[in-house]
Formats: C-alpha cells, structure tokens, sequence
C-alpha cells in the first residue's frame, strides 16, 4: 500500500544538494592536490577511524527533535578532564583509554543534565543555547583545569603543571596511548594502514544505535521528535526523555573525544575541544543529513567527503591561488558555509508547507463551478 | 523488584569500579632504568659490570649495554620480564636469563642495576628511585589559554578566533 | 504594611532588574570599593573604563534596532564589522590620511553596509523565529569569506600590506597616520597636569551620544514606531497594514551600517585594525553587554546599552587588576568568558511571551 | 450486559461555573453498556465542557472543579488526570488529531502502550530500555481495527495517510485499550467524506455490539438518528432533552437545540430592522471568496452588505464564518473579488484594505489586536498613525510621533468606553479581557473607517462588559453611519444588534435572514451544510 514515490530529479537535487556539492568539490580537488591514492585513503581511513565515533553521538538528538547537538562539546571537555587525571596517574595504553572512558562519564552525565535541563527551558532554541553553552562551559572548564588543579584538585606529576604551580600546561602529552587502539589488531595494506580495533569499536556504537531505535526509550524520543504535545498527550515524560537524549550524547561525545586524542597523542589543554563540534556538525551535514533527520549512512559519507576536502584543500588552493592561506581559509569557510546552508533550509522548510492550502480551495471551488455549470 | 533493580545496578557499578580499578593496576606505567655498572662495595664486596647485555622486552630488543652505560625500558603493569643476553667478559659466549622484577605501584621511574640483581642481592643494593631533574621552566612561558591574547586587553573574548583544526 | 508594601516593591523592583544583573552591579561596586584598597589607582581604573566604554558603546548600540525589530541578539555583527573593515582599509588605500580617513572611512563602508545588511535582512525574513542560529553562522561564514578576499583584493597601500609579499593585507597594523584618536583627541580632558590620572575621551563619548541620539530619534519617527511594533507583535502589525519584512530589513540594514561605524570607533581609540579572524571576537562582549544592560532577547533600549557597556566593561578592566592583586592570580579572562556567555545563557533560557 | 441494573455511567446534578459564569446546570442523565449516546448543542451548549469533565481533564480542575457527582458503575468517581480516566476505562476522540506524523498507524495506536521485551541492557538502566515487541504491536494495532471493522493499513506513516484514515487511527487507539468501557467521539465525523462517515458509523454499531458504550458528539444530526439509541440535546448549559433516538427527529433535535423560551425569543431583536436599509445600495460585494484559514476554511462565499447597516454572520464553529473578515483583511491567504464602494479590493494586503477605510476587529485579541506590551496609548493610535499619517508632527521630511496628540485620543476612547485602566499608559497586558476588547474597538475607531469588520467581540468577557461592547458597535454605527459586519457564534448576541443576518455552513452561505426570524430557522440553517 505504500506511496510508491516518483523519481523526481528536481527533488533528488535539492535534498542532496550538499552532499553532491562535496563531491563536485572533492573530485576538482583531488587531482589538483596531488596526493598519491595510498597517502589519501591512508588519511582518510585514519580520521574515519577517529572520527566518526563523535560524529555518531549527534544522532541521538536529532532523533529527539532537538537539532544538531552544539552542547557535544561538553562530553568533549568531560573527556580532556578524565584524560589529564589519567595522563598523571601514569595509566597508560588501552587500560589508560578504558580508565579515561569510565572516569569521564560523571562528568559528561552532570554536564549533559544542566544542558539538558536549560534546553527544557528555551524549547525551539535548543541549537543556539547548546551552542552558547559551549563558550560558557568553557569558562567553567578553564576555572577548573587553570587554576583548581593542582591547587585544589591534587595533581602529582610536575610534568603536566604549569611552572608557576597550579593550572594544567597549554599541551598535555598522551604519548604513552598514542594510537593505542589504533595499533591494536592494525592490518597494514598496500600502505593503507586500518585501524581494526578503531573500527570495531564503531561498529560496536552503530550497532548499540540501531538497537536503541527499537527500545522503548528510543520509540518515546522519536514520537518527542516529531510532536512533544501529543507525546506528552500520551503519557510520555517529554522533558525528562530530551534530557536523557543529551545526556547520552554527552556521553558518547566524552568517549568519541578519547578516541579521538589517543589518536592525536596530545592535546592543547585548552582549545582542543573547541571546533570539535562545528566539525563533527559540518561532516555530518555534508553526508546529506539535515537538522530533523540523520542516519549512520551519512555518519560515514560525511566524514569521508568532509575529510578529503579538507586534506586536498590547502593543496588544492596553493596549485590554484599559489597562496597556501587560501586554501586554509577555503576549507574553513566551506564548514561553516555547509552548516550556515542546513540551517538555512531547515528553517525555510519548517514555514514552506502553509502556501499550498489556497490553491487547493481555489481548484476546488473551479471544479465545483464547473460541475455545476455542466449538470 | 524495585530491590532487585537496584542490586543489579549496585552490582553492575561495582563491576565498573572494578574494572577501573583492574585499569588503574594494568595499565600502570613504569619507566625502568638499566644500569650496567659496577658495584663498588656492598657489604664489603664489589660486583663488576658486565662486557655487554642486550635487554630484550617483549620480543623487542630495548637495549645493548656496554660497560657502565644506562638502558631504558618502559613497562605497564606490577611486574616486568626481560630477557638479558649477557656477556660475562670480552670473548666469553654470552649466556641468556629470564628475570622478573616487581614494581612497586607508586614509582614512576626506577633504576636496576644489573650485576647485583643477576647477582641475587637483596633489594635494596639493586634498586632505587629515578629522580628527574627539576627541570627549570623558563617563567615567561605563556600560561593563559587565550591565543589572541598577545595585545593585552585586546584579545575580546568569545568566538574564539581560532579557527581551523 | 508599610514594610510589607516596600517589601514587595523591592522584590519587583529586584524582579524587574534581574539577579544576574544585580550580582554583577554588585561585584563592580565590589571591585570599585576594592581598588583603592588594593592599592591601585582609582582615577586611572576610571579612565579604563571610560576609554573601554568609549570604544564599544557603539557596537553595542548596533545590538539594538534588530531587537527591536524582533530580529532577535545580533550574532551576525561580524557583517557590520566586515563593512566596517572594508570601509576603513579601503579609505586608507584611497590614500586619505589623519581625521579625514575616518570620515572617509564611515562613508566608504556606508554601501557595503547597506548591501550586506540588505542580503542579510532578506535572509533573515525567510527563517523568521530561526534568526539567532543562522546568524551566528552567518557570521562565521562571512568571517571565514573575508579571509580569503582579504588576501585576494589587490590592495597596494604598503603601509597595510603584509611586508614580504606585498599581496594581501596584513593580520594587523597601526593606525598612527590614519584615524587613531579621531575621536578621542577631539576636545580630551586630560588631568593629568593636575595630578589626577584621568583622562576623558570627549569626542569618542560625544559622538556615541550623537549616535545613540540618533537611534532614539528614529525610535521616535513613525517608522521608529513601526519597528517597535513588528518586534512586539508581528502579527498586529501586519494587520495594521505594515510590510513586516520592509521593517526587518531596514533594521537590519541599520544594525550593521551601525556594526561598521562601531567598528571603526573601535579601532580609532584602540589604535589598530584587526582583520582575517578578529571580527568574530567583536560579537561575544556586544551582545553581553546588551543583556547585561538589562535587554531581553526581543526589548532593547539606549539605556540598557549605556548601563551595560559600562558594567561590562568596567568588569573587563578592573578584574585583572583587582583581582589579580587580591588572590595573586589572574582570573580576568575567565571570569570575563563565564559572565559574558552565562548572560546570554541565562537570556536565551528566559521565557518570553511569543506573540506568533 | 449492565450489571445488576445499574448503569455504566451516571452523570447526577453536574455543575460547573467559570469564574461565576454558569456554563453547566443540573446535568442529569445515564448510559448503558453498549448504548450508543447521541450528544448534540449548539457551540457553546456546554458539551465540551461536560465532557472534559467526563474525561478528567485539567483545565477543570484548574478553574475550581465541579459539582455533582459522576457515577461509573454505580461508584462514584472524580478523575485528576486524563490517566485516570484512560485507566478507568474512558476513551476520547478529540477533534484535532494527536498522532505522531511520522510513525506507522500501528506505532501510533501503541503509542506509550507498547509490548515490550525486557534485555540484559534494561535489567540495569530500567524498563525503557525494553526493546520494542513488534510482532506483537502488529497483533494488537490488528486485533483493534478489526474490532473497529474499517479497514486501514496498519504499516502506512500517519503523514502519508488520508485524513479519514488518521481518525479511524485514533478511534483504533482508544479501541486497542483493554479496560475500554466508555469511548467518547467528538464530532469524529467532522473531517471524513461521506463514504468514510458511514463506515465509521458501522464502526459504532460494532463497538456497541461489543458492550462498549459511545458518547458521540456531532453537528450531523441524520449520523445520530441512524446509530444512536438515544439523544441528548443541550442549550445553555441544560440538559433540554433526553430521548429514545426513535423518538426524535431532524427538525425535533434542531428546534430543541436553538429554541428559547417564549419570552426570551420575543426579546430577540432589540430594534426592529430599519425600513431604509432594505434598499440602501450595497457598499460591499463578496463574490467566491475561499480563505485557508486553518479551522475556519471559507470555500466559496457569495454575499452583498448594504451602506449603513449592522450585518450579522454566524454559523458553528468550524464552519468558516471567522475565515472571511480574516480573508478580507489578508491575515490568511484568500482568493475571489471583493468590492467596496464599487472598487475592487486587493486580497492579500491588509494595507490596501485599510488604505480604503476598512478596519478589522479581530477575535484574536491577544494574537492580532494588541500590542501587548506596549502601552493603550500605542495600541490606539498606531494604525491610524501608520495607515492615515495621524498624530505625527512633520520636521521636513521627518515625521515624527506626536505623544500630545496620542495622549488626547487615548483618553478620549477610554472615557467613551468607560475603560479601566490606570492611566494611558498602562501596558496592554495588564487589562482585563473585556477592557482589552474595548481597546480593540477604540483602535478601529480611531481609524475612523467607512466599514468595520468585528469578529467575536464579546468571547471571553463578562456580561456586564457584553452590553458596553455591544451599545458602542450600535452607536457607532447609528452615529457615525458605519457599516459594521459583526461575525459571532453567539445567535442570540447576533439577533440583538443586528439588521440581517447570515450564516455560514461548511464554508458557505447557508442562507441570510432578517434578525426577527425564529430561532428555528437559524438552527436548520447552521447545520445544513455541515461538513
């Protein structure tokens, strides 16, 4: 019985149209750049490897209709903290990434309940308060590791503070789980090198995430999603189920920032976290999900469209422009163009629909005159 | 069953803590540092370095020693194997050992000397602490996280102005 | 009763100012208590602040016709700032030196505020109740553009072109021989002969208040009025016969031509131009002030502008200071990004009466 | 199926006031299993109300409860919640739908009330990590359309879905509760084609085979004859009749529901229709107009309004009669011609509207009429002074706001229409809703317009503030000989000030007639075309 749908290219265009924009700009790109086949799929394999875990914790809001999950950066903060206490408890290697993923789950679940619970406040301006929260949870951040650790919170190794005493250093070394998981079961082929483990662990998470789309919990956020009053009709506890959503993104981002740095083997203390969330948003966007829908098929389009951009772009731009910067600057503006684009349509979708109401009263009303007329 | 879920829960907690706890132990790590150095006198008796000891650790071969030179190793966990190639004296056919040393939980670093460990001394004549220098930090090393901060007051919060990874 | 009545006058009154605004009243007065004390010198602290205020009142005030337009917190004023930039580097390219480059450089960004306002106004009418979102990334996006065109645009003038290439502009540079204390040289109050450490930028204040006259007249003017009305209620005014989305626009347009002059005010107290990334950090500490000042997401007047520049900045200058010398650290900055975005946290959480 | 006598429910002397304002009096009256109740009244009879109580709703508890008691099964019951309710047994059908748009019908008639399957996952974070049993959803989602006997696809997304189909959802959800004793359908058939409709009404004949009891609330008084077993008529908040439903007949329940008293009804027209207006010539011509007003959709409405005269539109809710002021003034997007004083208007400008010194009173007073944080002295004179260039004084090319002049203007309409306020400049929102109302009318006013639309300008105001509003409408119009078009659901408020009066049925005129006319004639009018 279902709707069968006609193909219409039009149509296709529009819905597609980042995604395809991408590939427009990659396939320009590529060859422009330069790179051998190996050196790219090696690069591209390694960031989906890293990334894609943290790109996978913005689905959970969307699902909950409560947009593109800006707030992710406060499970990214919870993570940097759980790892600086592990880089100087000297916990190192895959016990050091396991220690930091428990530790930062606290934290992420207190940081994921306040932005959960201000969100409940400005209904229909989730994006922007997440948004917000990330500068000022931030602050919070920088009080914390600036100026209480090692003077309020104890922190042993000298290595890790700052000369004057207290307050964290602008770089905190993981060179002892530096690509711990990623050289784990790593298979090294024709100069690609996969991280197995990295990859397991990615299908571990969409497997959890297609699993809680049939629990309960996942039916109630989907029905909150679409219409919070007749979810609430229903019995739902609309409030308490989008604060669960958040919650568990944080969560999951805090994990996904881990993987993500034990990748990197070191972090600036205290700007690491800081574009985690425009990226993660803009490759998500560029694998065609918008801000109300999104699946792990985009996760993973995303995140391969958006690297190799990002990759070949400054290249691409020296071949071009013969100004690396261009470039640089290029790749920059192409982010945040994606995301300033779904933003758009989002929005200019959610008011469309009223318009065609009139013109189907005024066929009716011809129609009707017509019979009439011929009766 | 409201006592039943929260057994289940308590329970499921304790297991985590217990694996953080089982992290915390396993995934510990120690810098070790070899000596090949002569012994000069404990209790009254010398014991000689060796010609030249090749420290294999996990297959890996972590360090070849001659004469009073200093190997390093790293190691995670309570307890650390390595396997010596030793060589007693130039020209002697070098016999091979497997020895197993506890580490003590709250030392970072810890320094062994060979001869008397080979040798079955007590504790104490193998064993210290590594102490690192204290590395004096140039002070004008710029602590506060703000990049833009160079003009002073200028450096307007907010967006930060760091874009790009 | 007596004390009961003035018990609950009191509680509106606290209600009506708002906590945070109190507390942070409250830590300025703190702070002003304190300097003394701390041994530093009042009169100059008071010159900080005048001078700071002197060159953000203006952007500030850029804030104010989109929320009363309904437009919501100004995120995009990276647009203005850009016209702004535009405006005074190609002034200075022109070859206008001195007091008159800044004439010439408010006239030169005029155009650019006006068709990027105008873009941006037309944008912002298809996403009505979505505005604060894409304007932030609208910023962003036009910020991140800039970069480019910056390096692209053949600019010549060898005094703001970076100095080994001699292609594109540089990160920054001074503006000495150009407009730096255009303004704020124009009738100065300096103390300093007396003995007193204070200095008053008369030109810089004066010509905010020329400007913030300006924006009060127009509030004033029947389509002043027009504007208030779409920003309370849209719906009544379209039925009163208003174009709603001409009103927008327009204030738009205005928010940013006065986003441009805020930033050439800037940049004549401060003394440099800023380019590539720096017109993103102009946008925090403006709509921070604002809401500071007492405005809400959609309720915006001069006064709030003047209160929270004041407070805002009067924080920003006297906690290094103060603080520093009080607990031997410096908590400035961070107290600066906690109280600036925990502001607009606090505003966006606040319900307001929608009337769609 | 009853037990021992009594009957499922009871409904004993049930009374509800808003605020002082009587809207229920002595509710008496019983239903059986397997009864089917036909419920009908004009708007504002007091069946919502009833039934809200039925059905627990908040509202009522938050406007001081009720009195009398609601009987189930003999034990007397009063519910806090809508929950309450469901689990006791009741079921409800509201008009709008509350579907999930983007979920199966299967989805949507479980929703909250799914089978589950406990995991390891759940037995640690809690039950709502149950996986869904969807094998056992498509039983249950089966076994409740059957029960409803229209068939629907049970796999089809609501969104994709006639409408027809989202009400039998909705009636399958309530049918897919076990403990369903009680099901109450308000006017279910208001948005189904006719084909639809008669399967529905087979549906109830079907559920009350099966020993469940309806409550169905519809305009349709043909679709009551042909399924119910007996007929509830409210008016005014009474129960005015409760008949077998062989009893009744179409013009029975139609005479019963708008019938009033004798002497009430000979006190309808306050003045009797002036002579001159019968030929005055017309000042306005609506020809096929259609308005998308959501919940008011105008199809295709025809009329003529004469130069001088109070014209009256009523008509039940729903039915499009709000739709054509709104129209008209291009607050919804319309189409067909209007012509005032032999011009044609533009639809979908409300300038060019105002431009020609027409002037709209809307019945969304908070949404549309006021600005309500701005002052009275604002929401008077901002149209005029937008639209006719009024109170500014002019420095060249500036103009600019004239507070002297606002001030005066204000203070002349809210003595006028004696007002309460504390002074002029008073925020909108602080006003009661019957002041607020009258600051509407002092805004039109002050435009001075030639014709005036006022849509519902006495719902949700006092008696007492009725009377003024409605005396400045006719003083207004004897006064200054302005042509007013008053839309209201209120029949009676209607036959009061107005000359003639017509009424809009399924988004067209049923029919005009003059104000002294029976009751009667209305009442079969509103409901003639009823969709």
């Amino acid at each position: 019985m279902k709707l069968k749908k006609n193909f219409d290219g039009l149509d296709f265009l529009q819905n597609n149209l980042v995604p395809l924009m991408f590939i427009i700009i990659c396939a320009v790109c590529i060859p422009l750049s330069g790179f051998s086949a190996s050196y790219l799929i090696n690069e591209i394999v390694t960031r989906m490897g890293r990334n894609i875990f943290l790109i996978l914790s913005l689905l959970i809001p969307i699902m909950a209709g409560m947009g593109l999950n800006f707030g992710m950066t406060l499970g990214a903060m919870a993570g940097q903290v759980a790892l600086i206490f592990v880089t100087d408890w000297q916990i190192w290697g895959i016990p050091g990434v396991v220690l930091a993923m428990i530790l930062s789950v606290p934290v992420s679940v207190l940081l994921g309940l306040l932005c959960g619970k201000l969100m409940n406040m400005a209904k229909g301006r989730e994006m922007i308060l997440g948004y917000m929260m990330n500068y000022f949870v931030t602050g919070l951040y920088q009080l914390v590791v600036l100026y209480f650790m090692a003077s309020i919170i104890p922190i042993r190794h000298a290595s890790i503070r700052l000369p004057r005493g207290f307050g964290i250093r602008t770089t905190v070394n993981l060179a002892n789980m530096r690509q711990c998981l990623d050289n784990e079961f790593a298979i090294l082929y024709k100069g690609v090198k996969i991280p197995v483990l990295n990859f397991i662990i990615i299908g571990v998470m969409c497997l959890i995430i297609v699993w809680f789309r049939r629990t309960k919990l996942g039916q109630d956020m989907r029905a909150v999603g679409q219409d919070m009053e007749v979810a609430q009709a229903a019995g739902i506890n609309v409030d308490r189920t989008r604060i669960i959503s958040i919650i568990i993104s944080t969560v999951f981002a805090g994990f996904g920032q881990i993987i993500y740095l034990q990748n990197i083997g070191n972090f600036p203390t205290y700007t690491a976290h800081s574009q985690i969330g425009m990226f993660c948003i803009a490759a998500l966007l560029v694998g065609g999900a918008s801000v109300e829908k999104a699946s792990i098929g985009n996760v993973f389009l995303g995140v391969i469209l958006f690297h190799t951009m990002f990759i070949v772009a400054p290249r691409a731009g020296v071949a071009i422009t013969g100004d690396a910067m261009i470039g640089e600057y290029f790749r920059v503006f192409v982010s945040y163009g994606v995301i300033t684009l779904a933003l758009v349509m989002y929005e200019i979708k959610k008011r469309r629909a009223r318009s065609q109401g009139g013109e189907l009263l005024a066929q009716a009303q011809r129609a009707r005159r017509e019979g009439g007329a011929q009766s | 069953m409201k006592g039943k879920t929260l057994a289940i829960r308590l329970a499921v907690l304790a297991a985590v803590i217990a694996v953080a706890a089982v992290m915390m132990v396993i995934g510990r790590g120690h810098t070790i540092y070899l000596d090949n150095k002569t012994i000069e006198d404990y209790q009254g008796q010398e014991y000689k370095s060796f010609e030249r000891v090749v420290v294999t650790v996990d297959g890996e071969e972590a360090a070849k020693l001659s004469k009073r030179e200093r190997g390093m190793a790293t190691c995670m966990g309570q307890s650390f194997t390595m396997t010596l190639e030793i060589t007693d004296k130039k020209g002697d056919e070098p016999r091979t050992e497997v020895v197993t040393v506890d580490l003590p939980y709250s030392v970072d670093g810890i320094v062994i000397n060979l001869p008397a460990l080979l040798a079955g001394l007590p504790e104490d004549a193998w064993y210290s602490e590594f102490v690192p220098q204290v590395q004096e930090e140039p002070e004008d090393e710029e602590p506060l996280p703000g990049e833009g901060d160079e003009f002073g007051l200028e450096g307007d919060l907010g967006l930060e102005g760091d874009l790009g990874v | 009763m007596h004390e009961y009545a003035s018990a609950i006058a009191l509680r509106y009154w606290l209600k009506k100012m708002g906590y945070p605004r109190l507390i942070i009243a409250g830590f300025l007065l703190f702070l002003f208590i304190m300097a003394p004390i701390t041994g530093s010198d009042l009169p100059t602290q008071i010159t900080n602040v005048i001078n700071r205020f002197s060159w953000n009142a203006v952007l500030v005030l850029a804030m104010v016709p989109m929320i009363h337009s309904g437009c919501g917190l100004n995120f995009g004023i990276p647009l203005g700032v850009l016209s702004g930039l535009l405006g005074g580097t190609l002034a200075i390219e022109l070859g206008f030196t001195g007091p008159m480059s800044f004439v010439m450089a408010i006239v030169v960004s005029t155009p650019f505020a006006v068709l990027f306002g105008g873009g941006y106004g037309m944008l912002l009418n298809k996403i009505k109740g979505g505005e604060m979102m894409v304007a932030t990334y609208v910023g962003l996006s036009s910020v991140s553009l800039m970069c480019i065109m910056w390096l692209l645009i053949p600019y010549r003038n060898p005094s703001i072109v970076m100095a080994y290439t001699g292609v594109g502009l540089r990160n920054m540079f001074a503006l000495d021989s150009f407009y730096a204390g255009a303004l704020s040289e124009f009738l100065k109050i300096d103390l300093n002969p007396l003995g007193i450490n204070l200095v008053i930028p008369t030109g810089s204040i004066l010509f905010f208040a020329l400007l913030g006259l300006l924006v009060w007249a127009f509030l004033h003017t029947k389509t002043g009025t027009a504007m208030t009305a779409v920003g309370s209620n849209p719906t009544f005014a379209r039925a009163s016969g208003i174009n709603v989305d001409r009103i927008r626009t327009l204030s738009v347009i205005l928010s940013t031509w006065l986003g441009a002059v805020g930033v050439l005010t800037y940049q004549q107290g401060f003394g440099f131009v800023q380019l590539y990334t720096a017109p993103l950090n102009m946008t925090m500490p403006a709509v921070a002030a604002v809401l500071i000042g007492g405005a809400s997401v959609n309720k915006a007047s001069i006064s709030n502008v003047i209160i929270g520049t004041l407070l805002f900045q009067g924080l920003v200058t006297m906690t290094p200071t103060v603080i520093t010398a009080l607990i031997h650290t410096d908590v400035s900055e961070v107290i600066r990004i906690i109280v600036s975005n925990g502001m607009v946290v606090y505003a966006l959480t606040r319900k307001t009466e929608e009337a769609a | 199926m009853t037990n021992n006598g009594t009957p499922l429910l009871r409904m004993q002397n049930i009374k509800k006031d808003f605020f002082g304002n009587q809207v229920l009096t002595d509710i008496n009256f019983t239903l059986e299993a397997g009864q089917v109740l036909g419920l009908c009244g004009e708007n504002g009879a007091g069946k919502s109300t009833l039934m809200k109580i039925l059905f627990g709703m908040d509202v009522i508890r938050e406007t001081g409860g009720y009195d009398g008691d609601v009987l189930l099964n003999g034990q007397k019951t009063e519910f806090k919640t809508p929950f309450d309710a469901l689990a006791a047994g009741i079921g409800m059908v509201h008009q709008e739908f509350s579907l999930i748009p983007g979920f199966t019908a299967t989805e949507n008639i479980l929703l909250n009330r799914e089978p589950k399957k406990k995991n390891v996952i759940s037995e640690v974070f809690g039950d709502r990590l149950n996986t869904l049993d969807y094998k056992e959803m498509d039983r249950r989602s089966g076994e409740a359309i059957r029960k409803m006997g229209v068939e629907i696809d049970a796999g089809m997304t609501i969104s994709s879905m006639p409408v027809g189909h989202k009400q039998f959802t909705e009636i399958a959800r309530e049918l897919s509760k076990d403990q369903l004793k009680l099901l109450i359908l308000d006017e279910p058939t208001a948005v189904l084609t006719e084909k639809e409709a008669e399967a529905l009404l087979d549906s109830i004949r079907n559920m009350a085979a099966q020993g469940i009891a309806v409550i169905f609330i519809t305009h349709r008084l043909h679709e009551i004859l042909a399924v119910c077993d007996k007929v509830v008529v409210m008016r005014d908040g009474y129960v005015v009749k409760d008949v077998p439903a062989a009893e009744a007949s179409v013009s029975d329940i139609t005479r019963w529901m708008v019938g009033r008293e004798v002497q009430k009804a000979a006190a309808a027209p306050a003045e009797p229709v002036r002579a001159e207006n019968r030929d005055a010539r017309v000042v306005m011509s609506i020809r096929n107009l259609w308005v998308d007003m959501p919940g008011e959709t105008v199809r295709d409405v025809s009329l003529d309004i004469r130069d001088g005269e109070i014209f009256g539109i009523g008509g039940l809710a729903g039915q499009g009669k709000l739709g054509i002021p709104n129209g008209i003034m291009g607050l919804y997007q319309a189409g067909g011609t209007v012509e005032f004083d032999g011009k044609p208007i533009q639809l979908n400008s409300p300038r060019k509207c105002l431009d020609a010194s027409l002037a709209f009173v809307s019945e969304d007073r908070r949404g549309v009429g006021l600005l309500l944080d701005e002052s009275l002295e604002w929401n008077v004179a901002f149209p005029a002074m937008q639209i006719q260039n009024k109170f500014l004084k002019k420095y060249g090319p500036v103009r600019w706001r004239d507070e002297k002049a606002i001030h005066a203007v204000t203070k002349k309409y809210i003595d006028a229409l004696e007002i309460k306020c504390t002074s002029s400049r008073q925020n909108a929102r602080e006003l009661s809703g019957g002041n607020q109302q009258k600051i509407c009318l002092a805004k039109a006013f002050a435009l001075e317009p030639r014709f005036l639309f006022v849509s519902e300008p006495t719902r949700g105001i006092d008696v007492g503030a009725k009377a003024l509003v409605l005396d400045a409408l006719k003083r207004f119009n004897r006064e200054s000989g302005v042509t007013v078009v008053m839309i209201s659901s209120e029949l009676e408020e209607l036959r009061q000030t107005c000359d003639r009066i017509a009424i809009i049925s399924g988004g067209q005129v049923a029919g005009i007639l003059p104000a002294a006319d029976s009751s009667e004639d209305f009442g079969a009018l509103m409901v003639s075309k009823v969709i």
